[in-house]
């Protein structure tokens, strides 16, 4: 067998799984892990394939969030046109931020997304609609096209899996484009790449546009999944949260953000359920209190993953398989 | 110049060698670059090594001095063992290191370069700044100007002039001609003779074999990670036809 | 005399205690510029040693008995050991890589440091007062300031400046400048490269500590009291531009002012400001202020 | 009437008080290979750099084909068929060689910014690359990593991704600089050739390739024009060879 | 009829941020507690207590208790800290008809836009903190006011609350500044404070930013020349202040540890495990508790809806209130107390720390039936 089928037997298997997934796991969270995961794709775009950190996420995913949430629930608008429009805000929050941030370099590039994405929370912090700390709360999910009705978790799963499964393909095009080409030799050498005439600013633009509307799009599934929007979603820490997840998942890997994004996920989720069961297992009483240490343990895998897996879960598998399986 | 030392070391078999490298190997990550160098520079001598781009010239002076991932094999210097050593504790064994790109340090004066290179040796004295001016009248007039703003030329005779100062008797010069006009090549070519003949130890890497020719008392040749060749002047007329092949001189 | 509808004493007294705040600033982000600037590190802990400070000065006055002065030099030195500790362990391994992974390594060393206060000390934090020496208040006319506030200034202009002159007019200062270009060429003349780099470290969080004992007084001790700092900290230091010392202080005093003058006009935008004048900084001036772009 | 393809006009730079290029007047005739020579310092690179619009002059007129393009974009100016190489050799290391080249050729096919295509739908290109890739001996290396490259062929490579752009005029810097004998040789024929309905501008230290193949010599000191004419007129003129080529018949000859 | 042959009880609070030290473990302790005191079963059907973290992030909470409700046959949820977290939770335990008893969020919308049949919003309100110390305080004399708000929704509808009570009661607002959560200085909103010669200055916020206020204020001798108010304030925050700097200061609480016997018995086997006081969201957590089993064992059943007619008809009454009652827009009704902070020349004894002022009965402590905007009260 030759190493095409079993990547495609194994995507065949992976797509059974997430299509069964609802029967044996909980479809809100299940819901929940695709929203995370495709904001990590979304910005594993940025700073895998274009090599561009920015740490103002949030922003985009967050902003999108609220504006879905106010269009669905203030404005009463139907939920396949309030998707749209928290799209597209990710979309114009990130045109805006990217055309003042996109000419500076390295850190200089991060500081300053991280700077306009705290005026964005200050926005809504602001916002009268967005309900201060008490959030957006209480946005309906609607009808689908008017008559799939989405209140039943199974049938929004599907349909939020359809979605989140267009989107990282249309990723995967954009990393195999024409564009994703000019993108990877920016990357590459930028001087370089601005010989032949392009002009980088314009394609990283791009890319931060598209990074940001995906975020938003994962944003608003997010808002009509759960059915509200808080501030948390704006504010700087998910931004470092998703650069935890696209690094403990693997830089610039198509699939090590979702990896990462489930294990982060779970981690903040599950804490207290694996605390509880790895007492019942090894009688150490101290694990039942793990719950109450999110942020311990979430600081021990951030320094475990910088010291010893720095090419995240999926790029160190990648490289073992190489070392093993010589691909030529 | 009286408080230069008037030591002119003779080339002997007696005396330990300067610099003594034997199996050495050396990695950078996971490349293994260095395979098996043998080398030996006496006291007083001036050595070249020749060799095509990325032959392994520049990281076998940078393995002298431990600056690549790692290394095994034997390294000594005056007689004292080097493998082991951190690079600070190698450049107190009485080395100068030029490297390839000059590193001129651009948030220093052209002054506080010079004086940065701490004194290495508590024997020797090194040259006094006086004689460092006296020598390169350019930089005295511009010592207080940035480091970085210097031509190219000058910056490498900074390169040079600052390790000059710390009383290291055995130089490491990588490719000290690189990218200079012509007129300032002859500069230091004036200049290495007579550090040749203040009695310095030097080892010069070179791409200009031209420069080098006349300087050196004997050549390696490296090629591939390992010393493919060596003679000294004498022999160099005979070696010619050898070196057209090896490096299409 | 009244500017814009404030009474001009008011505005003095803001401005004065812009300053102070300005005086936390600065030796923050000093700390931080001074650690960017030789190890390449963007060091998020700096907010978790500024609490350790703290902590260290409640701690050694409830456990030990060790009033504020001695631990004004214990509790930096001890935090400076364990910087060192962990400079030795970790991030020695990161040099060579990209600063994202510095920057994530101390941001995982924050989480687990400030949860594990949390954990033993709860969030509410620690009652600590001003030394006798420095209760009580002067009456300046226009505003009656507490002495350990101008304290604070003093100590911290003090500190700032030594460690400006040390850097740009020594020659040790020499040796941590032409580091920060080369390091591994600076330890190939000789110097013990490695130890500067560590005792740099120390020496930076350090800094943080010691204004985590000055903050003491002033706030309640507290295992959050870094985290809700730090990201105006990095502000800061970008604005005067990464790695520039002065630039960390003279931000750092400035950007105190233009907080304090934010609570007087519009003081619901005053956590706010610091990332409008970043972002405007950042625009204009690329590289920051002071800094120079590569 | 000679035909001038670029030329520049009372050309300066100033950084910060400190003249880097003073009242330059180059004309570069069409078909020439034209270098620039001159000490460490004379202001060669800013040149360059101001040809090339990664600098803005502080004074002076830059025209192309009779065109002021004194203020035009970089990416407009590479459009308008004036394309450079670095000094230091630059390719992008992680793509193939093949990959390298047909990033320039792309550019034309208008389709940079479809993100939503396939990547198969460059694959038209590939001949064209392989075309230019023979061009510079490089077919052999279709597929390898351009960090995997000898120095020498970073080099070739990188010429063969400039032709792929179709220049009318070629900027150079130091195209020979750090490379061994054979490679030198090996390069400087490559420039003979492609330099054909070509116009060629570069700045170059070994005098052995400047003396071989340039129609024509502009000496630059300190940010001035200090001599121009063919090589055997600059070399013997005396201010030159004080300032560049040295006393001595070693010089003469060639350093290198 | 015990669904599954467990009473489960799921409490979701915030276990190790801001707000952990005034419910956290402290309230999974109280939860105990109360089920120890039921004898750990109803009619041999098990109590079983889950605990969960939520950060403070309303999607953790919302998802938490929604998979508790569906998957784990969760009966009743005790919400802690935090108003974002608490309406996310309302609206899941409506959607699955289960009774939801919040304590630590202080939001009025929880009763009123945002209400619900399945709340109980058990401790107290930012109406009823402000009815509490505004009036109060105005009749002992405090006639001028300023307020130090938090700029959040909870510290704005603080203010709102109050100033409404204050003007009631005959006193006048000066002014207001707004600081923003986690200010790193009070010093410059106090002097601002100061600068309007009101009497009392009302701290419209709370946890670290309350405690850093007070801090400041004593610093800068504020404290001499005008009052504090504190709207939201909770016996850790004066613990970790002392009394030296808190003395004097006004306070509404629903229940303080040394109010009565039962109080005080309760408190020590608390004290006993935690080596603290209990707060009153602790001490609500284990009211609420009982109450919920209580209920399930007269009826004997723990089904949603049953359980919830069942707490409208029966009164509350354990060592944290007495006849409370549950209204219908979801307000648990009960006394609130107006306190003012010992001076440390009062206190006798470790946590002794309040004096009571005077009792705040239930139907004018909290909103009214002509203010409520919940439809379900109308
Ligand atoms: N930092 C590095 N990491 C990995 N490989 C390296 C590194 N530096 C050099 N090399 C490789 O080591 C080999 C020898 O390089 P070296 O710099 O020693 O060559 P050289 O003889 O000095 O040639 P040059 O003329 O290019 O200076 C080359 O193949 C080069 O690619
Ligand atoms: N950004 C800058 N700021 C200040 N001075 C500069 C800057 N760039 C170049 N210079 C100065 O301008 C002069 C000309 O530099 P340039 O790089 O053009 O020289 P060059 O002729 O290319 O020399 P070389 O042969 O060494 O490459 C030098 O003295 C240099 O120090
Ligand atoms: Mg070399
Ligand atoms: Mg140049």
């Amino acid at each position: 067998m030759n190493k095409k089928a079993i990547y495609q037997m194994g995507y065949g298997l992976l797509f059974l799984m997430v299509l069964a997934a609802p029967l044996a796991i909980y479809p809100v969270f299940l819901m929940k892990l695709l929203c995370f995961a495709l904001f990590a794709c979304a910005f594993n775009l940025l700073i895998g394939f274009t090599g561009l950190l920015s740490f103002g996420h949030a922003a985009f995913f967050g902003g999108a969030g609220y504006i879905t949430g106010y269009a669905l629930s203030l404005l009463g608008l139907p939920v396949e046109i309030s998707l749209l429009l928290g799209t597209l805000s990710g979309a114009l929050i990130g045109l805006v931020m990217g055309s003042l941030a996109i000419r500076r370099q390295g850190i200089y590039f991060t500081m300053i997304t991280l700077a306009l994405a705290q005026m964005v929370y200050f926005i809504f912090l602001q916002a009268p609609f967005a309900g201060g700390e008490d959030g957006l709360q209480g946005v309906p999910r609607g009808k689908l096209l008017g008559m799939l009705d989405l209140s039943n978790d199974l049938t929004l799963y599907y349909v939020v899996l359809a979605i989140a499964i267009a989107a990282f393909l249309l990723i995967t095009r954009i990393v195999n484009s024409p564009f994703g080409l000019v993108l990877k030799a920016i990357k590459e050498n930028e001087p370089r790449a601005i010989s032949p005439g392009y002009d980088v600013h314009r394609y990283k633009l791009l890319a931060f546009v598209l990074s940001a509307a995906i975020a938003g799009l994962a944003g608003a599934m997010k808002t009509v999944v759960l059915g509200f929007e808080t501030l948390t979603d704006v504010h700087w820490t998910m931004s470092g949260l998703v650069v935890l997840m696209t690094l403990v998942g693997g830089l610039g890997t198509l699939t090590g953000p979702i990896v990462g994004a489930v294990i982060i996920i779970l981690l903040e989720n599950k804490l207290g359920d694996i605390g509880n069961w790895l007492a019942a297992v090894t009688h150490i009483d101290w694990f039942n209190s793990l719950d109450e240490s999110v942020t311990i343990v979430t600081g021990f895998i951030f320094i475990v993953c910088v010291l010893a897996f720095r090419r995240g879960i999926v790029g160190e598998l990648g490289a073992l398989l190489k070392k093993h399986l010589p691909t030529h | 110049m009286s408080s230069l030392s008037p030591i002119v070391a003779v080339p002997s078999f007696q005396t330990i060698p300067a610099l003594n490298i034997s199996n050495l190997q050396a990695w950078y990550g996971e490349a293994h670059i260095l395979h098996n160098v043998n080398l030996t520079v006496h006291a007083g001598e001036v050595v070249t090594l020749l060799g095509r781009n990325g032959a392994g010239r520049t990281t076998t002076l940078r393995a002298v001095m431990g600056l690549v991932g790692k290394r095994s094999g034997a390294i000594q210097i005056m007689g004292k063992d080097a493998i082991s050593l951190a690079t600070y504790k190698i450049a107190h064994l009485g080395v100068g290191y030029c490297p390839e790109e000059r590193g001129i340090f651009s948030s220093l004066s052209v002054e506080e370069n010079l004086l940065l290179p701490p004194v290495v040796s508590k024997t020797e004295k090194g040259m006094s700044i006086a004689e460092i001016y006296e020598m390169f009248p350019n930089l005295y007039e511009r010592r207080n100007s940035q480091g970085t703003r210097l031509s190219g030329g000058e910056q490498q005779m900074l390169a040079v002039a600052r390790i000059l100062r710390t009383g290291a008797r055995l130089l490491l010069l990588d490719e000290i001609s690189e990218g200079l006009a012509p007129v300032i090549v002859q500069a230091l070519g004036r200049m290495i003779m007579t550090l040749k003949e203040k009695g310095y130890t030097i080892v010069m890497v070179e791409q200009n074999f031209r420069f080098a020719a006349p300087l050196a008392d004997r050549f390696y040749v490296m090629e591939h990670g390992q010393i493919v060749e060596t003679f000294s002047a004498t022999e160099l007329e005979q070696k010619m036809p050898l070196l057209n092949t090896l490096l299409g001189v | 005399m009244e500017i814009f509808g404030i009474p001009a004493s008011a505005l003095m007294s803001q401005l004065l205690l812009g300053l102070v705040n300005g005086s936390f600033y600065a030796m923050l982000s000093l700390g931080l510029a001074v650690i960017f600037g030789l190890l390449n590190v963007i060091n998020f802990a700096h907010g978790a040693f500024y609490m350790l400070g703290a902590f260290l000065a409640w701690m050694g006055l409830t456990y030990f008995g060790l009033n504020y002065w001695v631990m004004l030099f214990v509790g930096p030195l001890i935090v400076g050991v364990f910087g060192m500790l962990i400079e030795r362990t970790m991030l020695r391994w990161l040099y060579k890589l990209d600063h994202l992974y510095g920057l994530l390594l101390t941001f995982g060393i924050t989480l687990m440091v400030e949860g594990i206060f949390r954990s033993i000390y709860g969030v509410s934090g620690q009652p600590y007062s001003a030394p006798e020496l420095l209760s009580g208040a002067t009456d300046l006319g226009f505003m009656v300031l507490p002495n350990y506030r101008a304290w604070v200034v003093l100590a911290s202009l003090l500190v700032c400046f030594t460690t400006w002159f040390v850097i740009e007019r020594t020659k040790l200062g020499a040796y941590l400048r032409a580091g920060t270009e080369n390091p591994q060429l600076v330890e190939a003349f000789g110097i013990n490269v490695p130890l500067m780099v560590t005792l740099t470290y120390g020496f930076g969080v350090a800094l943080a500590a010691f204004a985590g004992v000055l903050a003491a007084p002033v706030i309640q001790v507290s295992p959050l009291m870094g985290s809700n700092l730090i990201i105006v900290v990095f502000a800061v230091v970008v604005i005067g531009g990464m790695g520039s010392i002065l630039g960390a202080i003279v931000t750092g005093l400035m950007l105190g002012v233009i907080e304090g003058l934010t609570r007087v006009f519009y003081p619901q935008g005053s956590a706010t400001v610091v990332f409008v004048v970043m972002a405007i900084v950042l625009v204009l001036r690329p590289a920051g202020l002071f800094g120079k772009e590569k | 009437m000679n035909d001038i393809i670029l030329e520049t006009k009372s050309l300066s730079k100033e950084f910060k008080g400190f003249t880097a290029v003073n009242n330059v007047n180059l004309q570069v005739e069409r078909g020439h290979i034209h270098a620039l020579i001159g000490p460490n310092g004379a202001g060669k690179t800013t040149c360059f750099n101001l040809l090339t619009k990664f600098l803005v002059p502080t004074s002076g007129q830059i025209l192309f084909n009779g065109h002021d393009i004194t203020s035009t974009a970089p990416a407009q100016i590479s459009r308008m068929g004036i394309i450079r190489s670095f000094q230091i050799s630059a390719v992008f290391p992680h793509l193939t060689t093949l990959e390298n080249v047909r990033i320039g050729l792309q550019r034309k096919l208008n389709t940079s910014f479809h993100f939503w295509k396939s990547a198969n739908t460059l694959s038209a290109l590939n001949e064209r690359a392989m075309a230019l890739l023979a061009e510079v001996d490089l077919e052999k290396f279709a597929d390898t990593l351009a960090v995997d490259l000898p120095y020498g062929r970073k080099r070739a490579l990188e010429i063969a991704t400039t032709l792929g752009m179709d220049p009318e005029l070629m900027l150079l810097d130091e195209p020979t600089q750090g490379m061994g004998h054979e490679d030198v040789g090996r390069v400087t024929a490559l420039i003979k050739k492609v330099s054909a309905g070509r116009t060629i501008l570069m700045v170059e230290h070994n005098m052995n390739v400047v003396s071989g193949i340039c129609d024509k010599i502009s000496v630059l000191q300190r940010g001035a024009m200090l001599a121009e004419g063919s090589y055997d007129e600059v070399s013997k003129n005396p201010l030159v060879v004080e300032a560049y080529m040295g006393t001595t018949d070693v010089a003469l000859a060639g350093e290198h | 009829q015990i669904s599954g042959d467990v009473v489960k009880i799921g409490f979701i609070t915030d276990m190790s941020s801001v707000y952990s030290d005034i419910d956290g473990a402290g309230g999974v302790e109280a939860i105990k507690m109360a089920i120890a005191d039921m004898g750990g079963s109803i009619n041999g059907k098990k109590i079983e207590l889950l605990v969960a973290d939520h950060q403070n992030k309303a999607d953790i909470a919302s998802s938490k208790a929604r998979e508790w409700f569906d998957r784990d046959g969760v009966d009743m949820l005790i919400g802690g800290t935090n108003s974002g977290t608490a309406l996310a939770m309302a609206k899941i335990a409506a959607e699955k008809k289960k009774p939801f008893f919040e304590i630590g969020a202080g939001s009025t919308r929880l009763t009123n836009e945002e209400c619900t049949p399945y709340t109980l919003h058990y401790a107290y309100d930012t109406y009823a903190l402000g009815k509490g110390t505004g009036s109060a305080v105005v009749k002992h004399g405090g006639k001028t006011w300023f307020f130090l708000t938090a700029d959040y929704a909870f510290g704005a509808s603080l203010e709102k609350d109050t100033t409404a009570i204050i003007k009631a009661a005959g006193g006048t607002v000066l002014g207001s500044v707004k600081h923003p959560l986690n200010a790193s200085d009070f010093s410059s909103f106090l002097l601002q404070a100061q600068a309007s010669k009101a009497q009392i200055i009302g701290l419209a916020n709370a946890g670290g930013d309350f405690v850093n206020s007070v801090k400041a204020a004593n610093e800068f001798g504020i404290t001499k020349t005008a009052k504090l108010a504190g709207m939201l304030v909770f016996i850790n925050d004066i613990h970790s202040l002392t009394l030296q700097q808190t003395q004097g200061m006004y306070l509404t609480d629903s229940w303080y540890w040394d109010q009565d016997a039962a109080s005080r018995a309760w408190a020590k086997r608390y004290f006993a495990k935690m080596n603290k006081e209990p707060s009153s969201l602790q001490a609500a957590d284990y009211s609420a508790a009982t109450q919920y089993l209580t209920a399930v064992k007269a009826i004997g059943t723990d089904d949603g809806e049953k359980v919830i007619a069942q707490l409208r008809k029966m009164k509350f009454n354990d060592m944290y209130t007495k006849n409370a009652y549950l209204r219908a827009d979801g307000r648990v009704v009960h006394d609130m107390t107006l306190y003012q902070v010992k001076t440390p020349a009062e206190s006798k004894y470790p946590w002794d720390y309040l004096n009571k002022i005077q009792t705040i009965p239930g139907d004018q402590a909290f909103m009214s039936k002509a203010d409520s905007k919940c439809a379900a009260w109308k």
